[in-house]
């Protein structure tokens, strides 16, 4: 993986196709978020860390598997920023890397009881994995 | 009036109750659905990558093949719905996701968008109408206090869509009125229910579910109903409130109030 | 104004709106900042003014390429003038282009007042790209030309 | 198209003989039979010139234009691809809608004469049709051919009579490089003789003078002396003509010269299409073009210089 | 044949310096027209000018080149030279050889080539220029003012004080505007109807001033000191002539449901009423949408109470037509709706209140007489909490861009007045920035937060819930980066301010144009912040962008300023380079109509002897006291017939061909 941090700004702005600047630091989003309390970076401030380039950092924050993509933020937005796209993108920057899947096929019979649904199992192996 | 159906993997599993009322109930109301011969699974989650492409082409072909057919592409999942209705978009709007997409496409004519996506309930509200609805109902649910469980799936982002105001919806609320309930209209009904978050964090989505819970039984309601598997499950198994709220499909209301 | 044998040497004609470009061709003068001197200047009240018959006339007589000048959009002393000066040599640039006239000839670019520094960048790249074309072959007239081979 | 032709002149009939108008705009059989001239009828007596038939391609209503000072209602009949001519005229004051009873008449369609004489027909006695294919009745005997193979020019961007895409060749030539379409247009236009029939067929050429008539425009000029006099001259036209044609055809019809002049108009029109789009109702509803409306999001003139292809 | 002189400047070394000067001189002797051509160190001095007049004694010159700096330094100053030595001062062209050639060109070969090319073209022009009169025409001592608040009051105030006669036109049944409906004023707390009513008074009673309430311009027509306008005076129903405002007829109508407009719809008011108690006219109106007269034809109580017999139900709307020199724009503002933002609830939750809202209810003469209560069960609030930027600063296309502007001053007023007036209350603030410019009105806000405790939360509220019978404000705190949940019993949200839904089209009544959020485009940002881009029309408060009052005050002062200056004048003069139609090429065709920017294109139907016939044609008539001179009708016009003076067709041909050489 390329370790040049530029590259790793240029990379979550193409995967998300958000532009972090137009942020004007309103914290609706993070007024809005329902996964708040389990996030260590709070959506507003991930968008800020982008935007001054610290995604090494976001890389290793555990808000990134605590979203929800419910786009509670990207509905109240009042800039069109999209932090839960963000987000996203982050995400996938670490599990595109090698190592960086956050489930494998063994961890799922404990994880698993009688009705889970399907699409619970294929959104959280999509959430977590390549 | 036909409409090409996608019924997703869920509703062949887990969530069939969701699938046969629905179909049940289109059957009684003149509403002809028509399954799409070999769909795929839309992946449960948009693709929020503007270069995931592969993770598209499942809603793609199902859209296209509705666009050859000359039908809207019905819905039932809020999941699946999502999905193909945000591609949608993407297709209409993204020149890049469109051109790349279609080059993975078989098929004579380029995918553009031409389908229009439609959900059960838009089907329901738009082409049958509440009205109508209300008259087909044989057996009204009169005195159920019924909570409409919206989540997350099919009203954001509102601008794509376009199904129902994203804050302050209100097509399930007509929608519980036509079978002859009344709605109970409470603050959490939009907000998320913990998604997939309950496949590792059990916690997390044990305090997002419950909130919901509370918020519906501190406004009265007796039951929820929800268009959505996973919502299902996370109201139902995960919550942790001290009373109990029973869950139900919105088909499955129907289907009882069509009494077929 | 021998032409034989001397490194090609081309024609601009650049109109320029008097409340914008043309003050920005002045400025650019103010702060010394060189373009070259095959960029000459016409003054006409607003873009809008710029009749194509005026720009074919350049071509005929003997210009290689013809840049018209107005002020941004929203900034017209006239409040629309540019917009319509827009739609028009749009299309007058799209028409010579499939005439098969070099489409890098014509150019139009908004040059407000301050932006003395960007009218001459804009003349420098312009003169660089007719030099980069070379002389007009295609759109002139030889009855014209050929006066001033003499 | 022979059941119209008869119902056509019986509306003309009626129009006179019950002086709903002073006269009728028309045509007349042409000596030729191929080509038949617009026509004043005075008198529905003076009908027994009147003809209506596969040849009738001429755009009566620059005519109306002409007509402007004469006394009485004048009726006029209009081809669906004349009517957008007649609203042009309308909107750009030309003819007073007030004094014209105007008749809109069925057409499937004008044939070119040179198109089925290339198909090697030639001495015509009349034609009848079934469907979309033609039965012409010769001297040397019955022919037959598919009716759009040839049509007029003009009529191939009707959706009525042709389902031919009217831009596919200008997208063609677009495809071109440039120097080929430098190379195509100087053997096309280097052929024109200036003989001015396509401006004064061209119902928006409606000037009161044409600058290129008028000495002191500083841009009259008759004869080509030049190649570049020819690019001129047609660039200009067209540019006059940009945001007002409606794709009448006129021009190509009856150039002498056989110039294709549509792959001009139509370059302008798809520009239009695709810069441009649909004007604003509200601009519609003043009667604006093109040329004559904008808006603030409209592209740049660089978008031209952004476009693929080699130079 | 025009006799050209020709001026070389050497401008000290600026232009001497990288341009042979005797070259030029040499080379124009040989240019057609030129008669004589001369060089001289600085023309612009006074020396220089007087070589100027002494050669057009000496060599009887029409035409004068001056090659020299930039016209837009001393082409003023040529011409009054010109004009001195009886040469009409439009036969005067410059060359810009400095700026454009000497300042920027090292080589002199170059740049002297390039001076000569310049000059030739300049020569070129010069020869067909012609003599040119500025026109005049005569401006009509009356201004209309479009708006009777505040600011469209201040303007009328201040013509009218100069001596000349205003009309204003309200559409709403009486003037004041939006600032009756306040109750207090930042930064001073002074009450808005003690300062406001004084001046609906003054207004009202001056002399000069005539006022037009319950109606709206229709239709107008003319120009800068001659607009003909048409305002529709929309039927009361109440003859304002015999009705002494007794206020009988409000008590005894039936009709109790309309909603109260100028409480903000917190309560109802009658079928016939009067918006408010000092409203001029205090004449009542009818409300024929919910007048139980009108809609069934029974009832016809207030007519039968009426002392003055002065309801009248077959009243038609009247029409005004008059005609006016300058024309002030003070259509004002509206708060913006607040549909596209559900997540505060205001559609369902009756305690979720605008800040207009809660000025209604702090007033004194509102819907709860000024006592502080929550609207959905009349009781006191333990916890107030506001809500800024609702709508404002928005790219998303739900709200607006800009900031209102005046929002963080009046929830910082109203935070203060609810601590100051009820000291058990809580009182939170959601801000995003507090913006604070003007004077005294960073004091202002910090008193509310240091002196009455106001708790002001840099952050946004993502979401209100309603819950327990309060309301559960959910937002941010970002200086402590957390969420935070405050329970409060009236949530007040500081909506974006928008331009009047009127403003659209009285802009293109007027011509006056509009940006992309309905605010009326100033002619100038910086310079000419209070006229239109059309001459003859003002601007005058918010209908040109957010503000407070004291700088629409300052506006509209402003703004009546420049109408007086307007209406001093006997006669306005004209630049005479402008637009003109040659009858008897003109076919007529509305297209140089289209593209005019001012209006200044009209037709007439002219007889015309045409190859010696006459004959009646529609021709393009320019106006032109109203005609800019920007030339966008002479390129739409294909036959040439529409040119424009001092920069015509075939002068621009001849710089080219010049050019081109």
């Amino acid at each position: 993986m390329h370790q040049n941090n530029n590259y790793l700004v240029e990379t979550a702005a193409q995967i998300s196709g958000v532009n972090p600047k137009s942020c004007m630091k309103c914290g609706k989003c993070t007024a809005s978020c329902p996964a708040f309390d389990d996030m260590d970076l709070s959506p507003h401030m991930f968008v800020s860390m982008v935007e001054a380039g610290r995604i090494r950092e976001l890389m290793e924050s555990t808000s990134l598997w605590k979203c929800l993509s419910c786009f509670a933020c990207v509905e109240r937005c009042p800039r069109g920023v999209e932090p839960s796209t963000l987000m996203e993108a982050v995400r996938l920057m670490v599990i595109r890397k090698q190592g960086g899947h956050r489930i494998s096929a063994d961890e799922i019979p404990e994880l698993l009881d009688k009705r889970i649904p399907q699409q619970a199992l294929t959104s959280a192996f999509r959430k977590y994995s390549r | 009036m036909v409409f090409d159906y996608y019924p997703g993997c869920t509703l062949k599993t887990e969530a069939r109750e969701l699938d046969e009322a629905g179909r049940r109930s289109a059957a009684a109301l003149g509403i002809e659905l028509q399954e799409l011969d070999a769909w795929q699974c839309c992946g449960a989650v948009y693709p929020l990558g503007r270069d995931e492409i592969a993770p598209r082409l499942s809603s793609v072909r199902a859209l296209a093949a509705a666009r050859d057919h000359r039908r809207d592409l019905l819905t039932l999942c809020s999941a699946c719905h999502h999905v193909i209705k945000r591609v949608n978009h993407d297709i209409r709007t993204d020149e890049k996701i469109r051109d790349t997409a279609n080059s993975y496409m078989e098929g004579e004519q380029a995918y553009q968008g031409e389908t229009k996506v439609v959900h059960y309930l838009e089907m329901l509200r738009d082409t049958l109408g509440f009205d109508e609805l209300k008259n087909r109902i044989k057996k009204p649910l009169t005195g159920m206090k019924i909570g409409a469980y919206y989540g997350c799936l099919l009203l954001r982002p509102g601008k794509v869509m376009s199904f129902d105001n994203p804050e302050n919806p209100s097509i399930m609320e007509s929608f519980i009125t036509a079978l002859g309930a009344e709605p109970v209209i409470y603050p959490y009904r939009n907000e998320c229910c913990g998604g997939y978050i309950t496949v590792k964090e059990k916690d997390q989505a044990a305090r997002t579910a419950s909130r919901v819970i509370d918020s519906a039984l501190e406004h009265g309601a007796d039951c929820l109903i929800t268009a959505c598997p996973l919502c299902l499950y996370n109201i139902d198994v995960n919550g942790t409130s001290s009373k109990d709220l029973p869950v139900y499909y919105i088909t499955q209301l129907l289907a009882q109030a069509l009494d077929v | 104004m021998s032409v034989d044998k001397q490194p090609f040497k081309p024609l601009i004609a650049a109109f320029c709106c008097n409340w914008c470009s043309y003050a920005g061709a002045d400025l650019a003068g103010t702060s010394r900042l060189a373009y070259p001197a095959e960029v000459k200047i016409i003054r006409v009240p607003c873009s809008c003014r710029v009749n194509p018959l005026f720009v074919l006339r350049a071509f005929q007589r003997g210009a290689d390429g013809v840049i018209i000048a107005g002020c941004h959009p929203g900034d017209c002393h006239y409040t629309t003038g540019n917009y319509y000066a827009r739609r028009r040599m749009t299309l007058l640039f799209s028409m010579l282009d499939y005439l098969g006239i070099e489409k890098e000839r014509t150019k139009l670019d908004w040059i407000s007042a301050a932006e003395g520094v960007k009218f001459a960048t804009v003349m420098n790249d312009f003169s660089k790209e007719i030099h980069a074309l070379g002389r007009n072959t295609r759109f002139g007239d030889l009855r014209c030309t050929t006066a001033v081979a003499q | 198209m022979h059941n119209s032709s008869c119902t056509v002149k019986e509306t003309a009939r009626k129009i006179l003989e019950s002086g709903q108008a002073e006269r009728l705009l028309g045509w007349e059989q042409d000596s030729s039979g191929y080509n038949h001239a617009p026509a004043v009828f005075k008198s529905a007596g003076e009908l027994d010139r009147f003809i209506y038939d596969r040849f009738c391609g001429s755009n009566l209503s620059k005519l109306l234009a002409r007509l402007r000072e004469a006394e009485g209602r004048t009726a006029v009949l209009l081809k669906a691809c004349d009517r957008e001519s007649f609203n042009l005229l309308v909107r750009e004051h030309r003819i007073d809608p007030e004094q014209v009873h105007r008749v809109d008449i069925e057409c499937s369609g004008m044939v070119d004469i040179e198109k089925l004489r290339n198909k090697g027909i030639k001495g015509i006695r009349e034609i009848t049709e079934s469907g979309d294919e033609l039965h012409i009745s010769t001297l040397y005997g019955e022919k037959r051919c598919r009716s759009e193979e040839v049509l007029l020019e003009k009529c191939l961007s009707c959706p009525a009579v042709s389902s031919a895409d009217a831009f596919d060749a200008v997208g063609q030539m677009e495809e071109r490089s440039s120097l080929e379409r430098y190379e195509f247009w100087k053997e096309a236009l280097s052929t024109c003789i200036r003989c001015n029939a396509c401006r004064n067929s061209c119902p928006v050429c409606t000037c009161e003078q044409c600058i290129f008539d008028n000495p002191r425009s500083g841009t009259a000029g008759k004869a080509s002396a030049d190649f570049f006099e020819d690019q001129h001259f047609h660039l200009v036209r067209v540019f006059h003509a940009a945001g007002r044609c409606t794709d009448c055809g006129e021009c190509t019809r009856v150039c002498p010269q056989g110039i294709p002049l549509y792959l001009l108009n139509r370059k302008v029109i798809k520009d239009i299409n695709e810069l441009y789009g649909e004007l604003s109702l509200e601009d519609k509803e003043l009667g604006k073009g093109a040329l004559t409306s904008f808006s603030f999001q409209d592209a740049h003139p660089d978008i031209i210089r952004k476009r693929t292809g080699d130079q | 044949m025009q006799r050209i002189g020709v001026f070389v400047c050497w401008c000290g070394s600026n232009i001497a310096a990288a341009v042979d000067i005797e070259t030029v001189v040499q080379a124009m002797k040989s240019e057609p027209g030129v008669v004589y051509s001369t060089d001289y160190q600085y023309m612009c001095s006074e020396a220089g000018q007087g070589k100027l007049k002494d050669a057009v004694k000496e060599h009887g010159l029409t035409g004068i080149v001056i090659c020299a700096c930039s016209p837009r330094m001393h082409e003023a100053t040529f011409r009054n030279a010109a004009k001195a030595a009886g040469v009409n001062p439009y036969m005067v062209e410059i060359a810009n050889i400095r700026e454009q050639c000497s300042w920027i060109h090292r080589d002199r070969a170059e740049a002297t080539a390039k001076a000569v090319v310049l000059s030739r073209t300049a020569v070129a022009k010069v020869n067909l220029n012609t003599p040119l009169t500025p026109g005049t025409s005569d401006v009509v001592k009356r201004a209309l003012v479009i708006g009777g608040g505040i600011a469209g009051l201040q303007s009328a105030l201040d013509i009218a004080e100069a001596g000349y006669q205003v009309d204003i036109v309200e559409k709403q049944p009486t003037i004041g505007g939006k600032m009756a409906q306040l109750d207090k004023t930042f930064p001073t707390l002074d009450c808005a109807a003690c300062i406001l009513t004084p001046k609906m008074v003054d207004a009202a009673q001056h002399e000069n001033i005539r006022i037009y309430t319950y109606s709206e311009v229709e239709q107008v027509s003319g120009f800068v000191g001659n607009f003909s306008v048409r305002i529709r005076g929309k039927a009361r129903s109440v003859k304002a002539d015999i009705c002494s405002g007794c206020g009988l007829c409000m008590e005894k109508c039936p009709s109790k449901k309309a909603k109260d407009e100028f409480n903000m719809g917190l309560n109802n008011r009658r079928a016939i009423y009067i918006p408010f108690a000092q409203a001029i006219p205090n004449v009542p109106v009818i409300d024929r949408e919910q007048c139980i007269k009108f809609k069934t034809g029974k009832c016809g109580l207030c007519a039968r109470v009426c002392p003055a017999d002065a309801v009248d139900f077959e009243q038609q709307d009247s029409i005004i037509e008059e005609r006016y020199g300058a024309v002030v724009l003070a259509t004002g503002f509206h708060t913006l709706s607040l549909e596209h933002y559900d997540e505060y609830q205001y559609a369902r939750q009756p305690d979720v209140i605008t800040s207009l809202e809660l000025e209604r209810i702090m007033n004194a003469a509102g819907p709860t007489g000024g006592k502080l209560l929550r609207p959905s069960n009349g009781k006191a609030p333990k916890s107030v909490v506001f809500v800024q930027c609702v709508g404002s600063r928005d790219t998303t296309g739900c709200g607006k861009t800009y900031c209102s502007k005046i929002c963080c001053m009046y929830t910082a007023k109203h935070a203060m007045l609810i601590r100051e007036k009820y000291p058990e209350v809580d009182v939170s603030v959601f801000y995003i920035d507090v913006r604070t410019p003007g004077k005294n009105f960073d004091e202002f806000y910090r008193r509310a937060v240091e002196d009455y405790g106001v708790r002001y939360i840099k952050g946004m509220v993502g979401k209100v819930v309603p819950e327990k019978g309060r309301l559960l404000v959910r937002g941010s705190d970002l200086l402590d980066d957390s969420q935070v949940a405050l329970e409060a019993d009236l949530v007040v949200l500081a909506s974006a301010v928008e331009a009047d839904a009127s403003a659209k089209g009285l802009a293109t009544l007027l011509t006056a144009s509009i940006d992309t959020n309905n605010f009326y485009t100033e002619a100038h940002p910086k310079l000419k912040p209070v006229e239109s881009p059309t001459a003859g029309v003002y601007l005058s408060g918010v209908c040109q962008g957010p503000k407070d009052i004291p700088e629409t005050v300052a506006q509209a002062s402003a703004a009546a300023v420049k109408v007086v200056g307007l209406l001093s004048k006997d006669k306005l003069l004209s630049n005479p380079c402008i637009a003109r139609a040659d009858e008897l090429l003109c076919s007529g065709c509305s297209n140089c109509e289209h593209v005019c920017p001012y209006g200044a294109v009209s037709y007439i139907e002219q007889e015309l002897r045409i190859h010696g016939r006459n004959q009646i044609r529609r021709i393009a008539k320019v106006n032109e006291a109203i005609c800019q001179g920007c030339g966008a009708c002479t390129v739409v016009c294909t036959s040439g017939a529409m040119d424009l003076r001092g920069f015509s067709n075939s002068q621009i041909m001849a710089e080219v061909d010049a050019l081109c050489r």
